[in-house]
């Protein structure tokens, strides 16, 4: 028994950290909101060239041939530099889903950009951006999209309507593609928690008050410790829930359930105690904190809420 | 105790719902926090003024109803029962107003309080700067005596409603050499003098509700002065203290989205789920548990006993209660509550605003202290 | 509309808690739980002198005639004392409930002693030293004993057998003997929360680490402000809910829920609270906050814990 | 990552498993912290060394298997699953065990280990004093040096066993000029020495668990000194880190008792109501998100990490944690969690040892801030 990454892993993960810090600054967060599609070409392009857009699509057609374990620190970095656009999707469902088919290899390069259709929710995230859409039976394109102004910039959200269906299957590594994207966002929800918290013990750090930085007050310093103790007792539970869908355990899915409902509460329980911690600034379209704390109210609702999750872990454990 | 109403507070309550009734806006108005909104909000409350109904526990005199605290809830209750709009000049009315009743001259209160209660002058809140938020002792904007006028300089940050509004009103240090809170005096100042620039701030939903204001050699006059100089931090905190105690935020407003949380209840959520209905039963506790409260605290206002950190308690129970309201109706509305527009952007939009309640108006860490002091006489630790 | 207590409630109030500072001190409240009766005679006798005990009755049949609104700052000034015994059922219910039978007087004058056994619990408080309990339909009279060793010994816990039964009824004032031990339960509790507060507050103030009050530290401010707030806000439902009790409105049932449940809960979080507070001492049998903690836990849970009350509360404002 | 266990760990979670069934009393012992139930569980402790089980980390000179942290929590899992007693040796095999291993001197190893395996010698804890709780640098108890004595004077308190074990263990103050975290001296002592009194201290629920011990004039050789003298401060924190980390509370003792929980649950709660399930299902993800954090702790320390600051995440988690667990299962036994005595006991007991953790070995408190100031960084603010 072994709970740990190899340096492999380790590597890659903070090889796109480092990526990120130059190409995913919060300026360029704020750009992907402001141009309207939610979306950097740009880091698009780097993010394909490093492999990390093909990293679970099998070496046979053309990716990394990763697993969701090697995906799980990604997509955690993901969520720190909280990149914009269909990343999740395209590369936890659409790339291997279809790695196969003739969308494989333009999937695999990033030259076409696909997004999902698999929740409940009757709209779709990143439709304007993205050449085609992936539902549970079927690949949709050439639809049209209609803006309904998703909460979060770099997540917009669009009705669509018209196009043309394919018969797909949006499976991967066997498990249902609502799945796949609840461990994902489970992982890149505690990237934006640890930010946050990174971002709200900078400024506790400086803000002074009372002559002091407020991060010397013991209101300040437990406010964040509970919210650092959220996070970090979600993680385990999330690479846990990558090992079990990476292995096919029969638990897979109730791991990836407790991963979503506790990465979700963590999350919304940074973004609080930030924004408290931040006071006025963190209330304002100015302060950085609001980019993931946006992200984070989007994505712990996505693909089941903490609710909806936690309900699947109890009907697991509690029957019999 | 006698908690059913008087035949007069039942008549008052009668007028008050029938004059809403004929005059509420069909639809509601656009937020107060662009210009088209504020102006017709500015509109409104001329209309309120009308019926004299704008500030209703002011004196006759000053345009008001001389209504006493109970009628002022129950106007209030009817008034967010019919869906009324927000009241754009809460500032000048809930908060100025009554602190020019308690200190201003008679002069002051001729020129400032009619104008208030017609909404002829909107205003907006100069307290907090970027050095002195939770702390206000830390106040850093200047104002220097030349002859009879005040020349005001420094930077003032949230004032709310001040980038549509007439007049600001806030506290500058008049004594360099006093300490924190000596040495400060409440001035009021138009906004539309030389020297002032007013930057608006976005807010999280985008809406500048907040604003930045510069004082660069903005000349007013002495008798502009509220109160006592050097004595400003007395005048702001007798506001303070109201503000925080009861108008700030009447309980009508929280019994009235409890009722709406309750109707999308009725209309989305399973009803056998138990974790969901006791949530929402525990909101409906809480609002009906802060009207209760509010009633209790007027009544003793009435009779003579002066509220005092009770202030605290409400700023903390109202706020944290807005949040949960919030994120209850969120979490029933599922994939909608990702959505700024559409059917439900009320409830997006409130979650947003109910955000700011544990910050603005002294934080809730703030607040806690104050009681820890004051009401539990813990010994000072900052 | 009036929301406040008259000048002879008031002065009543001020009357018993003046009385019990000198006759129930935490020392004579240890006497009761270490005699194993949980029964103060002597104490018992001033409540009965002072009309405490009779303050439901009717003047017709001996008693103070006063109403629920009457007794509510009593009930919470018992609390503030911590009263052993069953004072609450005799003065709430037993007393006025039987006032027209041949039990009348001798409860009115205290020389008979009643309890009650109108929950869903198999256990009888106080029954050791009650010479009858009273049912929701019966008078039970020699009845045997046997001690369950209840957690709180100023409400020590038996099983009955055996006795004689009479026809009686428990209702007062129209209302269910539960529900009016709920409402009273309700500010019994209140009165007790404010006590552990108070206590707590004075050893913070005297308790110094790292070379300062405790009291001093924001850990203990805030944790001690929320315990006051969820108090402060329970007591105005609870008035209210006496009110509602004294004048027959039609939402006394809910108004009694809605007063336990937020009762219940206030009082579990000011010993959790007052208990982090003492630290260690704050778990020792000397400490005399045990006596308010464990009466609290097990007033929160007599008469309709907080989730019963709440879903009685939710039934009446949920449905339509 | 590999979380399926080797053939080694299996077979080693096989042999404890068959070891335990065939041992385990089949009736629960007395509780330890009475005269009858202590003798019985040293009995106990005693059959465990025979096995050697009782402390399977510890190398096999010493009494033990050599066990890795993996094994350990196998060992843990095992013992739980099969209900065998309480560990009343805990202080001595979990936290003075590993730090004789780490600082003491060779004679220390061979006079204290074997005879600490076996529970010969059961250990009482002594670290704080009754102006030094959470602030352990305001230790008065004093040794002073006489020849190649130590004379101990002073008074501890809060000492678990303390009331019927042997030896104790505990800081001292050995230079008086030295300010609160210098000077003090890591010392082994004897119960039985004249001039101690130990005076036992009735815990809520009436047992005695913890002493005061009284130091008069006692008379230790200063051979019994672990660590450096005036270095106690840094022995006690090495045994306070890991008693905070991974050995006070094993996640197998959580996940057991989530089980009964959820037998509980099963047995007698309604399984439609979803706040209930809701509540259970939380524990049950915390319990096993403790457990998965500690085995991703202990592969960290396996592979060379340190432990850090984590013993006080992980401190905060598992006593809030408990207390939530025994919430809720006197929330499903209604009327019986008031009962001290009967088939419930274990639940109600529970509850009450429960609320010790957020207390003892640090409080909550102090954690948050240990967490604040050396994970995030935040300025220190005493």
């Amino acid at each position: 028994m072994k709970f740990s990454f190899t340096e492999d892993q380790r590597l890659f993960a903070s090889g796109l950290r480092d990526l990120l810090a130059n190409e995913c600054t919060p300026a360029h967060v704020r750009e992907a909101w402001e141009n309207h599609t939610g979306h950097l070409p740009e880091l698009w392009s780097r993010l394909a060239e490093m492999g990390v857009l093909s990293m679970l699509v099998p070496e046979s057609t053309g990716g990394m041939g990763g697993t969701l374990l090697d995906a799980v620190l990604l997509f955690q970095e993901l969520g720190r530099a909280c990149v914009p656009g269909p990343v999740l999707e395209h590369m936890a469902v659409a790339a291997p889903a279809l790695a196969n088919t003739s969308w494989g290899p333009s999937l695999v390069d990033g030259s076409q950009i696909a997004t999902l259709w698999v929740d409940n929710s009757p709209y779709v995230a990143h439709a304007q951006v993205a050449d085609l859409v992936l539902r549970n039976d079927a690949v949709i394109t050439g639809f049209s999209s209609t803006d309904v102004h998703g909460i979060d910039g770099g997540r917009q959200l669009f009705t669509i309507a018209g196009g043309t269906e394919s018969t797909a299957s949006a499976q991967v590594f066997g498990l249902a593609a609502s799945d796949v994207m609840a461990l994902a966002s489970a992982a890149y929800l505690i990237g934006a928690s640890e930010r946050m918290i990174e971002v709200a013990a900078e400024y506790a750090r400086q803000r002074e008050q009372f002559g002091k930085p407020i991060g010397s007050f013991q209101a300040v310093k437990h406010l964040m410790s509970d919210a650092l103790l959220k996070v970090e007792f979600a993680k385990a539970p999330t690479y846990r829930a990558a090992w079990s869908a990476s292995t096919g355990a029969s638990t897979a899915v109730r791991d990836i359930s407790m991963a979503k409902a506790l990465a979700s509460e963590a999350a919304y329980r940074a973004s609080r105690s930030t924004m408290q911690v931040h006071g006025g600034i963190g209330y304002t379209w100015e302060a950085d904190l609001q980019l993931w704390m946006k992200k984070s109210w989007a994505l712990m609702r996505a693909y089941g809420d903490a609710t909806f999750h936690r309900r699947r872990v109890g009907a697991s454990v509690l029957s019999k | 105790m006698d908690l059913n109403e008087t035949s007069e507070e039942s008549a008052f309550r009668a007028e008050a719902r029938a004059w809403l009734e004929a005059n509420v806006p069909t639809s509601p108005l656009p937020s107060f926090d662009t210009e088209e909104g504020f102006a017709l909000h500015r509109v409104w409350e001329k209309k309120l003024y009308e019926g004299r109904w704008s500030a209703v526990s002011w004196p006759v005199e000053y345009g008001g109803r001389g209504a006493d605290y109970i009628k002022w809830l129950i106007f209030e209750e009817e008034y967010y029962r019919a869906g009324a709009p927000g009241r754009v000049n809460q500032n000048g009315i809930f908060l100025l107003g009554p602190t020019i009743m308690e200190v201003g001259s008679e002069e002051q209160k001729e020129k400032f309080l009619p104008s208030m209660a017609s909404s002829e002058i909107v205003w907006g809140q100069a307290w907090s700067e970027p050095n002195a938020g939770s702390d206000l002792a830390g106040i850093r904007s200047k104002a220097t005596r030349d002859g009879d006028d005040w020349i005001l300089n420094g930077q003032k940050i949230w004032a709310s409603r001040a980038v549509w509004a007439d007049w600001c009103f806030g506290i500058f240090r008049t004594d360099p050499t006093a300490d924190r809170h000596r040495g400060l005096t409440f001035i009021l100042c138009p906004l539309d003098l030389p020297g002032i620039t007013v930057r608006p701030i976005a807010q999280l939903d985008g809406d500048t509700g907040f604003a930045e204001i510069f004082f660069d050699d903005v000349r007013v006059p002495v008798a502009n002065t509220l109160g006592e100089e050097n004595k400003g931090w007395n005048v702001a905190m007798a506001t303070a203290g109201f503000e925080r105690g009861v108008s700030l935020r009447s309980p009508a407003r929280f019994s009235e989205a409890v009722n709406r949380l309750i109707h999308l209840w009725r209309t989305y959520a399973d009803p056998t789920d138990t974790a969901l209905s006791d949530a929402v039963t525990d909101v409906w506790m809480q609002a009906e548990g802060y009207r209760l409260h509010t009633y209790q605290t007027v009544t003793g206002m009435l009779e003579g006993r002066p509220i005092g950190a009770e202030a605290s308690l409400n700023k903390i129970f109202w706020s944290e209660m807005d949040v949960r309201i919030h994120e209850i109706a969120l979490q029933i509305l599922g994939p909608e509550a990702e959505r700024m527009e559409g059917p439900f952007e009320r409830w997006v939009d409130g979650f947003l605003f109910s955000l700011s309640g544990p910050i603005y108006a002294g934080t809730n860490e703030i607040q806690r202290n104050i009681i820890a002091d004051r009401v539990l006489q813990l010994p000072k630790g900052m």
